[in-house]
């Protein structure tokens, strides 16, 4: 299959999960978020050992068991079976917590109903019947505590409205926090302190126009603009 | 250390009556005292103020249930939307939530309630949790104090009347060993409820778990009750993982 | 020998150890203080079992060890080497003193420089130099969580002083919390809320008015007065 | 997880310079980093801030003999004198302690740091650690909140640019595991410290240490340095031991 008949059988959900693997260095401490970011898991790149974080509290989760070897004492955030890899270390909740709160997870990446171009990330609450629900888990204290944050959510909602916003207007989970914002279509970098964003990627394909006519908020460009690294190669 | 805290279900159990102010040890549903809440069902024990870190796990398992049943009355949690049950109960108004918190948090405030602090400072989601609006059901807006110009949340304690864990293993004195990530804030659980029951998979002779494998200390526990064997345990999480299509059908 | 001897030869300390043990419960979990509440453990009554708790984080100590068995990270909250008995649990330190400060220790015994008729409790600071030394560590938190505290001290000092006063003046360790006073001439039960001293034993041979002479501190009388339990017979 | 964190222990101790903000984990001279701390003797790297829970242990033993070099400018700890070298110091005006803390409140501080808390509330020693003129060289008093009536200290949280624990084994990606009594407050000290340093006994390959035997998890250790072997620690202290009176000599 050439490269281009591969870029077009891609899923939304597998283009973000591999560009978001490509936000994961050799040796770091990494929480994901579930949904897509789960995914990203499968495609780190070679050479690219990791220590996977659950906040119910464990370092060091391997993928999933056979289902005769899925124990219910080895579960990940989200109480799915997982396996131990060798030099995982368990710890309490609190500690756990502690440990997104206070910068000793590396790289988070985490879905998001809506980003904005402040770096700002909604990913906890919808509001139903004028209440917001269902609650913020632990992703408040990973946006508050991790030094490296990347947004990974589809670039327009089902309505084809754009879900990264000049200013978002939903609960947030984080100020200022996202470095990172990866969609299907684009890659945007966060300046610091959440001053705007620059556009630095895009699918192979689209330009700099495509990207705006779906994207609410404002960006610039970089200058060194490239086409989505998507580990393909 | 001579006390035999080994009891029946019934016995442990009568600590739990209608309008008690119940924790709960589990993590979207893993951990959960499966027997304990069995029984609750059974009894139809309500108006119960539960409080753990989430409803559960979806699709009708354990914890769960008791939503269901209308036997929670207010739920002090850092999820609210992990079954489907608590939310139903929470938009039908059968289920009180006046506030949520970020899970670190409420996992300080069940670790203050235990360990006989006043509270703690939490940087989290200020600017954020405070917007007004937020929490429309909230007698009292959130409590701040300004520390060496860095503002924070005053996060009181959370205790409850009893605290029900679940862990693996556990001797007549009340000593509990947890597997793997089984762990969670049991213990904290444990220590913030003015009664504590710890439902174990298996009931050992004084002397088997290694001192440095206890992870709650027998003070903290003041009933044992048997719960599900490991091997039923298993079998249980495996056949609803394979329900919601977490594991692959067994062939 | 027959008891008046045996009672003539038993040191104060001896004394106070033996009556401090006789304040200690089957079942219970206690917390004995260094120099004389350490010898309480020797004392205990037939059938009482306890767990000894240390401050540094185990449930469950036993006696010293063998030179040969002590081992370097097997040692109570002074640096003693001590042994671990069937049901032994540790824990970290910050949960050990949570435990003390919120009720998990039933008694404890202390030794005191000065207590006084409010139940007040003196043990950590002397004045050197204009300044209070050496520190509190463990004692405060146990006064402040410890339903049962029983002080330990000898009736006089030095100079001849009653160190049981109506006011200490020292720094304290814990205000209107001690509830029984073990010397080695009385033992004075305290009232709740540190609300006066009642005389419930005197040691074999004094009488009530020996111990208003070398006592600063008011009392009164129980009409059950006793001479002192020395677990003996 | 792929780093080597095993280092010499000159290289590790790089860190440690004059002026350096130091944790040690200790109690009362148990569960100390020889090995780092003769190192600290040997360069003579002064004008240390020490924060561990004690001085250490009588008779010239390991951490002490800082206080008697004078490398130790400031101490904060829970007791001041349970060595006479500490003492000496304090009272000969070389040693700066403004104030110290009930051990509880001390660990507490100390876990605050560790976990990223703006502090705790903390009942112990209200009415009596506030009193006029117990810490004249405190320079400003102790910070205190009401809540739901009752008074607490606003605990700051203690933070240090290294933290030295002691451990029994660790493996290259820097797991921790403690023997008995070993474990103290070191996993707290050591996510209080902007660079931690683990001594240990035995360096074992990655997967010798349970997961639920791990009770400082890798991501929490920055280097890795080879101390005494457990029986040559075992001896030195059951040497002082004996030295102290503590034990019955050898025949």
């Amino acid at each position: 299959m050439d490269k281009n008949t591969l870029l077009s059988r891609l899923s939304a959900r597998e283009i973000i999960a591999r560009r978001c693997a490509m936000e994961v260095e050799d040796g770091e401490i990494v929480n994901l978020g579930f949904g897509i970011p789960t995914l990203t898991a499968n495609y780190l790149p070679p050479g690219v050992t990791v220590s996977f974080h659950g906040e119910n509290g464990c370092f060091g989760f391997g993928p999933k068991p056979a289902t005769l070897d899925a124990q219910s004492d080895i579960t990940n955030a989200g109480t799915e079976p997982v396996s131990l890899l060798p030099g995982a270390a368990m710890l309490d909740l609190a500690t756990s917590l502690g440990a997104m709160r206070n910068g000793f997870i590396d790289v988070t990446v985490l879905g998001a109903l809506e980003v904005d171009q402040e770096g700002n990330i909604a990913n906890w609450a919808t509001n139903r019947h004028g209440r917001w629900w269902p609650g913020p888990g632990g992703a408040m204290d990973l946006c508050y505590g991790v030094p490296k944050i990347v947004a990974a959510l589809q670039h327009i909602d089902k309505a084809g409205d754009s879900k990264v916003k000049k200013r978002s207007t939903l609960p947030l989970t984080g100020r200022n926090c996202v470095t990172t914002i990866v969609t299907e279509k684009a890659v945007f970098s966060v300046k610091p302190k959440g001053e705007g964003l620059v556009l630095i990627e895009t699918f192979p394909g689209l330009d700099v126009e495509d990207i705006r006519a779906i994207t609410e908020a404002d960006f610039e460009v970089s200058p060194d603009l490239c086409p989505m690294r998507l580990g393909l190669d | 250390m001579s006390r035999n805290k080994v009891m029946a279900l019934d016995e442990a159990m009568t600590r739990v009556k209608a309008g008690t102010r119940l924790m709960v040890g589990e993590f979207v549903g893993a951990g959960e005292p499966a027997r304990c809440i069995e029984w609750i069902l059974e009894h139809k024990i309500g108006d119960l103020t539960l409080i753990c870190a989430t409803p559960g796990m979806a699709g009708g398992f354990g914890k769960a249930n008791l939503f269901s049943a209308d036997l929670v009355r207010e739920l002090i949690a850092s999820h609210v939307g992990t079954t489907a049950e608590s939310s139903e109960a929470y938009f039908a108004g059968t289920l009180k939530i006046e506030q949520f918190f970020p899970l670190g948090t409420w996992a300080e405030k069940v670790r203050a309630g235990a360990l006989g602090l006043g509270g703690v400072l939490v940087p989290v989601g200020v600017g954020i949790l405070d917007e007004p609006g937020l929490f429309p059901d909230l007698a009292e807006p959130k409590q701040k104090i300004t520390v060496k110009g860095k503002e924070y949340f005053v996060e009181e304690p959370l205790r409850a009347d009893v605290s029900i864990v679940k862990g693996w293993r556990a001797d007549p004195l009340g000593n509990v060993e947890f597997r793997y990530t089984g762990q969670q804030n049991q213990r904290d659980l444990a220590m913030a409820g003015d009664y504590a029951i710890v439902e174990v998979n298996e009931i050992v002779p004084v002397g088997t778990i290694p001192p440095e494998r206890v992870g709650i200390p027998h003070p903290f526990i003041d009933a044992v009750v048997q719960g599900h064997s490991l091997a039923e345990q298993d079998r249980r999480y495996r056949d609803h993982w394979i329900k919601l299509g977490r594991l692959a059908p067994m062939l």
